[in-house]
């Protein structure tokens, strides 16, 4: 009996201390439970690894994005990083460079695009919505100039087509490496003092500073991890189709950055800093990307569909917010 | 009693479970002076917000001038006639220091501002206080004590009859602690209400008609000033009797430890400043705010570079040019204004005390030992008496004092050489000072040596083996505890 | 013009059926069919925000209740990954057939090769060919952006009599669409040596930035000739700056798609005088959808038609009652 | 050296229209100078609703949509008169930054956020409406008036002109402006003192709103009908727009007068570029260099001042 208790206390403290997690939780086994009613092909295994892959690249730019977030920044060229890096994966598996390789400089460019805002953060002292907005319309110009303005794809050769939409067992590849990643990033930001010194920088970085860490440094690393990140999603994505397509301009819902600061800030983080888990991250993906996958289900309207997505996440953030204020 | 402008009838406040103010009964009377003391967390400040419309109590009622009101807002309570000094510096640090004064009462004819009054009634104002600031300067340019000496022109700008003092002499110097009481005396001539939060009894005594005393919340009693003494006040506030203040130090210095010669900064901030500091030892560093003692301190933890001079550290040479780098070598560091540049507000009180020990304590397989640091915090928790003793509490709900035990809690954990303390007692309840005291004696035992900035003279003369007192920018004095006192310290500490 | 009647080059891929086995080398898959019962069929469109992309949503519907099957749209706003999203949605859905309309060139191959492999027929609508031989479907039906291009440069090239200034306004530079345009213009233009460009700027397929820039544009060139706009909808705000600017007597402008209200102005005479038609109505692919989902033997392409139109034939297509 | 800083965006200015008038004969002329105006009307009205929120501290991101929203009503209620029309776009506007300011002060979500979801679910709306084409209903003669000239100005520009100076009149000549550049320098002693921040917040929304919608009315005006992708990213151009007129991001700094130089900042440049017929695939990179180098400089000036109150 007492032991049971002090199970449940413990679970209650659980929930307790992750409130918008355990909500979107409830709220995601919710809509899966209910599905069948909607349509009996949603609940399949299909359908479902389908979804995960769907969210891998949201889930895994979000990551990034919560870092950024954690030190009250934000990184708005996310996007435009996993553009270019698509098409310089591309660009170089045409060149006959070897797989490997090519995942090593495409995710270096990732990293080094990061260390740009970073560095223009840092040492510009400039705020980074400003910054990584600028870089994000200056690589996407880049982008266009190097391609032309055309769809690239080459003769890739399968070992990395299948970095992108290979297998293991039925669980495509980019849903392993989503799932490694946001194991790593827990870990990283529980149990290492690198993570703890991300929640102390975006909470305090002048008492930062004064507990003798190197605060510029930790910014620095936080942008360009954000730039690898995303890096690692566009080279899914370019692996994937094993080709590069100029995304146009879209029909409404914002690019992949607004997305994953959408799933940042769903799953209970704030954009004040300091406060976020890489499991909110990934659920508040999940949650977007379930109901986008369900609203084709439904039939609905399209216009309709992103009508209700807007409001999912205004409801979110208010649910959370509302969560804030009572502290 | 017909001459009661205010009354607080049964008021409660709650924060989550607890009771911050708990049924408490006090009348004001038109024109007194009426001071409220407690330890911290004893609910002052929560008291005064409410009288002062940011917060409405959640039970009983305030009567002012015979009528129950809401003061729903702060605007709400100035148009009430009750203006209020906050206890943190409230400032709009971009706009002048005239729209800070007017800020929400701007002049105005037929809507539109009138930029020329607004400058004008300002320096009359400042200049009627004897302040000496030029309405046009931004708030940001000034000094804290200049800023504070805004906040008070522009709570007595607001014509109001009760006037709410939350700690205003916290960050003054002598000379404009004198306007302050010169303002309080202007004030006064004019039948002004006044009620004032110090933990600076001797203030209390100087100028108090009536004293309310808190303790947890709760109302423990109001008093003529007159009836009582410091001794009986502070049994008072924190429920049992105060035998020894400064407790007596139990070690003896050893050998030098560091050795500083010839500091200095450019544009003579810092002038050749040599001193030593021995193991086993506090030198407590005086001076008039800003006439250099705090630069002595930040350029040894690292944050202020580009000084010439040299710094031996435990025989070798040192220059420091990082915090990390200082604490390397030995140095900790507790920073003057906690809570812009000690804590993490939203973080808990473990997480706030383990930062600077993580690397070298709690790594297991180059991750973070989790019940390992719990161990930790709540053994500090215990050691340093931080209530509540809740390890998962955010540090930002702690009262000032707690948050103060917190953030020394952060240099126990790694062995360090020196502990720099700035303000170490700064808006701490004497309870919690004394506790702190008994800390800094048990450090000493174990071989650290202290380095303490510190305004409040007392604390300086109570604490420190040797004191030196710091001029614009030069040590102009050295004292052994024997040799020093106020009168003398002061006599250096002002500009010749 | 019914589309119908427009197919003019085709190849005939083989019914399927039990027995016909597919090739990989012709993209041709085998893939399920239904005798009869309600057929459901999915349609991915690339973005829905563009009237012509639009125009085909809206004349698939009307097709679809006209045929008796239903229709599942999606949108997928622009980004290839959204648009493979939603295919992978419509293979779980276990539609019958699946008609997909989009701007992302190469990038979707791998969407169509999962239709493939669902056993789903796949028909290409509007998009670009797919140019490589192992890319299965079951029949591909557009018009021919690039051959678009060329006639309009031929067109202003007899304008002229081979010699004057043109401006040239593209849509959003990176959309498949605008590059194919270009691709026929610029080359066929440049054959031209006393036709000069004398400004390229893009406006984003729209009327106001075209407006704007066509207005610096007038700023920065004292003679220009005719202005070739990638769409009727940049060709009407070019024309709007030159009325603005009092130089509509000067410049003649030519646009693309030939929607009903660059059709009016061509019909009523003035600056703007010819468009290209695009075909936007999704009948045809409809039908092809039904077709090999009941088993029907189907071309493999059917190129759609896209004449000039201008003065000369404009009562032929001109139709009032036209959604786009 | 501080006053020279806080010029630096007019001195940008001055060097991008002297570089002009030597890159390109038809730059300095009347003509296109009242051109380069009037283009930047849309965009700079939305960027004097962008700086009073900005100067607050927080941020719009549904404005770009609010515009596409307004252009399509204003095309489809033109049977109401243009009074009523444009009656109809700032009672739209209006309840759309209601909404907005309501979910930042009430339910206190960020501001960044709030807008977010709101440009989303606007944007869907509009698409929703209709159905994703343009609004192709006759828009009257006199509704297209208000985009005209008077006496050979082009009447937008004189709009954008007549916006910033009320703009002007509101942050400097009215208490209101006190109180905005308080709620963005300091919300919490704004508060105290008595201003009423959460009133302040929920104006400047309003008031950001109104404006957008109005930019959206003018754009139908403009163009003739109602094109539902009106105001595709002007959100992010009109925070460029108040960013590189020297205001700080973070709020309780900035002015208008520098909000209408980033405003001719950015229209120099696209003039410029049109001009020259610099290539589209350019264009963009510029844009985004003048960003940063904007920002860096402003942010240059920002830490001085700081450095000096720090050390003082
Ligand atoms: N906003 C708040 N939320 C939660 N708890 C609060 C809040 N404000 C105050 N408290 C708690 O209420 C109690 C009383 O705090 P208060 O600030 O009134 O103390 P005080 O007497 O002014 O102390 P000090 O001398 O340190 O200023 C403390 O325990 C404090 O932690
Ligand atoms: N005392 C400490 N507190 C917090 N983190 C530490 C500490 N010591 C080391 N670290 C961590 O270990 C990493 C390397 O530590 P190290 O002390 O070698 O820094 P460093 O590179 O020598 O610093 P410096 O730039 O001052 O020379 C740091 O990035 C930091 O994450
Ligand atoms: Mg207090
Ligand atoms: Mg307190």
């Amino acid at each position: 009996m007492e032991m049971k208790l002090g199970w449940r206390n413990r679970l209650g403290l659980m929930i307790k201390s992750h409130q918008e997690e355990s909500l979107l939780t409830l709220l995601i086994v919710i809509i899966i439970a209910i599905s069948p009613i909607f349509s009996p092909d949603f609940f399949t295994e299909y359908n479902l690894f389908n979804l995960l892959r769907q969210i891998s690249y949201t889930a895994i730019v979000s990551i990034g994005m919560l870092l950024t977030i954690l030190i009250g920044g934000i990184d708005l060229s996310v996007g435009s990083t996993m553009q270019a890096v698509g098409l310089s994966s591309i660009l170089l598996i045409q060149n006959d460079m070897p797989v490997w390789l090519v995942v090593i400089v495409v995710l270096l460019i990732g990293m080094a695009l990061g260390l740009i805002n970073g560095s223009l953060i840092v040492y510009g002292l400039l705020q980074p919505f400003i910054v990584t907005l600028g870089t994000k319309i200056i690589i996407d110009g880049l982008t266009l100039v190097i391609s032309d303005g055309k769809g690239v794809s080459g003769n890739a050769p399968d070992s990395f087509l299948e970095i992108g939409a290979g297998h293991v067992g039925s669980v495509p590849i980019p849903v392993i490496i989503m799932f490694v990643l946001i194991f790593l990033g827990s870990v990283v930001l529980n149990r290492t003092v690198f993570g703890r010194q991300i929640y102390a920088v975006g909470s305090n970085r002048l008492a930062a500073h004064n507990s003798g860490i190197h605060v510029n440094r930790i910014q620095l690393l936080v942008y360009m991890l954000s730039g690898l990140f995303a890096a690692i999603a566009g080279l899914l994505v370019a692996a994937r189709t094993g080709a590069f397509q100029p995304i146009t301009v879209g029909g409404g819902a914002g690019g992949m950055e607004l997305n994953a600061i959408a799933a940042v800030v769903v799953g209970g983080a704030s954009l004040a800093g300091g406060k976020g888990t890489v499991g909110g991250a990934f659920l508040g993906a999940l949650l977007s990307g379930l109901l986008f996958n369900l609203l084709v289900f439904l039939d609905l309207n399209p216009y309709i569909q992103q009508f209700v997505l807007g409001a999912i996440v205004l409801a979110a953030v208010i649910f959370s917010a509302s969560k804030r204020q009572k502290r | 009693m017909n001459n009661v402008i205010l009354e607080l009838k049964g008021v409660s406040k709650k924060f989550g479970p607890a009771y911050a103010n708990q049924n408490i009964n006090v009348q004001l009377e038109q024109g007194e002076f009426h001071a409220i003391v407690g330890e911290n967390g004893a609910g002052k400040s929560t008291l005064i917000k409410m009288l002062s419309g940011v917060h409405l109590p959640d039970e009983g009622e305030i009567i002012w001038k015979g009528k129950a009101v809401k003061l729903t807002s702060p605007h709400a309570a100035q148009s009430q006639g009750i203006s209020t000094l906050f206890q943190e510096i409230q400032e709009i640090p971009a706009l002048s220091v005239a729209e800070n004064i007017f800020l929400g009462r701007e002049p105005k004819s037929m809507g539109f501002m009138q930029w020329s009054d607004l400058f004008k009634e300002a320096e009359v104002l400042l200049r009627s206080l004897n302040i000496m600031i030029d309405p046009r300067t931004k708030m940001e340019d000034l000094r804290i004590s200049e800023r504070k000496m805004v906040e008070i022109a522009r709570a007595v700008s607001i014509k109001a009859e009760l006037i709410i003092m939350d700690e205003p002499s916290a960050n003054l110097n002598e000379d404009e602690l004198k306007i302050l009481f010169d303002t309080i005396a202007l004030l006064r001539r004019q039948n002004v209400t006044i009620v004032y939060i110090s933990h600076r009894l001797r203030e209390i005594f100087a100028m108090a008609d009536r004293v309310t005393v808190l303790r947890d919340g709760k109302h423990i009693q109001t008093i003529n000033i007159r009836d009582t003494n410091e001794a009986a006040l502070v049994t008072s506030m924190i429920g049992r009797k105060l035998e020894e203040y400064y407790p007596a130090k139990t070690v003896e210095s050893g050998d030098v430890l560091l050795d500083v010669k010839n500091l200095s900064l450019p544009d003579g901030e810092l002038q050749n400043v040599s001193f030593q500091l021995r193991k086993r030892e506090v030198v407590g560093l005086a001076g008039l705010a800003g006439s250099g003692q705090e630069l002595v301190t930040k350029i040894l933890f690292g944050l202020v570079k580009g000084f010439t001079g040299n710094i031996v550290l435990d025989g070798r040479s040192f220059v420091p040019h990082s915090p990390r780098q200082s604490m390397n070598a030995g140095i900790s560091f507790v920073p003057e204004d906690r809570k812009t540049q000690g804590l993490f507000l939203n973080q808990s009180v473990k997480d706030n005390m383990s930062i600077t020990a993580l690397f070298k304590n709690f790594l297991t397989g180059g991750l973070i030992n989790k019940s390992k640091e719990l161990r930790k915090a709540n053994s500090l928790i215990a050691q340093l008496s931080v209530r509540p003793q809740d390890p998962y509490k955010h540090v930002g709900n702690l009262s000032g004092g707690n948050q103060q035990k917190a953030l020394i809690g952060r240099w126990l954990i790694d062995k360090y050489k020196i502990l720099i303390l700035e303000e170490p007692t700064r808006g701490v309840d004497v309870g919690a000072k004394m506790d702190i005291y008994q800390e800094i004696n048990k450090l000493l035992e174990q071989d650290l040596a202290i380095l303490m900035v510190s305004s409040e003279l007392p604390e300086l003369l109570g604490m420190c083996d040797r004191i030196l007192v710091f001029s614009e920018g030069k040590m102009t004095a050295e004292f052994s505890r024997d040799e020093a006192t106020e009168e003398k310290i002061m006599e250096y500490a002002f500009p010749r | 013009g019914k589309s119908n009647n427009d197919s003019k080059a085709s190849s005939s891929a083989p019914a399927a059926s039990a027995s016909a086995g597919a090739s990989a080398q012709t993209g041709s898959y085998e893939y399920k069919t239904k005798k009869d019962g309600k057929i459901t069929i999915g349609f991915s469109q690339a973005v829905m925000n563009h009237p012509f992309r639009i125009a085909m949503v809206e004349s698939a519907k009307k097709a679809a209740a006209d045929l008796g099957v239903e229709l599942i749209v999606t949108d997928g706003q622009g980004d290839v990954n959204k648009e493979i999203s939603n295919i992978e949605s419509l293979i779980a859905r276990n539609v019958d057939a699946i008609v997909v309309s989009s701007l992302s060139g190469k990038a979707i191959y791998p969407a169509y090769k999962q239709v493939a492999e669902a056993k789903i027929p796949l028909i290409i609508a509007a998009s670009g060919v797919p140019d490589d031989e192992s890319i299965p479907y079951v029949s591909y039906v557009a018009t021919d952006e690039v051959s678009m291009g060329q006639q309009a440069a031929q067109y202003i090239a007899k304008l002229l009599n081979n010699k004057g200034n043109i401006v040239v306004l593209d849509g959003v530079p990176e959309s498949t669409n605008s590059e194919l345009r270009r691709k026929g213009f610029m080359p066929e233009i440049e054959k031209f040596s006393d036709i000069k460009v004398v400004a390229h700027q893009s406006a984003d397929w729209l009327r106001l930035p075209a407006m704007q820039v066509m207005t610096n544009i007038l700023q920065a060139n004292d003679k220009i000739d005719v202005v070739f706009a990638q769409n009727d909808e940049m060709g009407f705000g070019a024309l709007e700056a030159i009325k603005k600017a009092g130089r509509e007597k000067e410049i003649k402008v030519v646009g693309m798609d030939a929607q009903k209200e660059a059709l009016e102005m061509i019909k009523n005479g003035g600056s703007y005088i010819m468009s290209v038609k695009n075909e936007w109505s999704t009948e045809t692919a409809l039908r092809l959808a039904i077709d090999a989902v009941r088993g029907k033997p189907i071309d493999k392409r059917v190129l759609l038609d896209s004449p000039v139109i201008d003065k000369s034939n404009i009562d032929k297509y001109y139709d009032p009652n036209s959604v786009f | 050296m501080k006053r020279l800083n806080n010029q630096l965006p007019l001195i940008t200015l001055i060097i991008l229209v002297i570089v002009g008038s030597f890159l390109s004969d038809s730059f300095l002329t009347v003509k296109n100078l009242i051109n380069l105006i009037q283009f930047a009307a849309e965009t700079g009205i939305i960027a004097v609703g962008m700086a009073f929120v900005i100067f607050t501290g927080g941020i719009d991101l549904s404005v770009g949509s609010t515009v596409a929203l307004a252009a399509v009503i204003a095309a489809s209620t033109q049977q109401l008169g243009v009074p009523g029309v444009l009656g109809l776009c700032v009672v739209l506007g209006a309840l759309i930054g209601i909404i907005n300011g309501l979910v930042i002060t009430k339910a206190r979500v960020e501001p960044f956020m709030a807008t977010l979801a709101m440009m989303a679910i606007v944007r869907a709306v509009t698409l929703w409406i209709t159905n994703g084409g343009p609004v192709l209903k006759p828009v009257s003669a006199s509704y297209q008036a208000i985009a005209g000239d008077a006496f050979g100005i082009p009447l937008p520009a004189i709009y954008l002109v007549v916006i910033f100076i009320l703009g002007y009149i509101l942050l400097r000549r009215l208490p209101f402006g006190r109180h905005v550049m308080a709620v963005g320098g300091g919300e919490e002693t704004a508060r105290l003192f008595g201003v009423k921040v959460e009133k302040v917040k929920l104006m400047v929304y309003t008031l950001s709103g109104i404006l957008a919608a109005l930019a959206g009315a003018l754009i139908t005006a403009r163009i003739g009908m109602g094109e539902p992708r009106s105001g595709q990213s002007f959100e992010l151009t009109a925070i460029a727009i108040v960013i590189v007129g020297g205001t700080y991001l973070l709020g309780g700094r900035g002015t208008i007068g520098g909000t209408f130089i980033g405003a001719m900042i950015f229209a120099v440049i696209l003039n410029l570029m049109n001009l020259l017929d610099v290539s589209a695939y350019i264009q963009p990179i510029v844009r985004g260099l003048i960003i940063i180098i904007a920002a860096l400089l402003i942010s240059r000036s920002f830490a001085k001042n700081k450095k000096t109150a720090e050390s003082a």
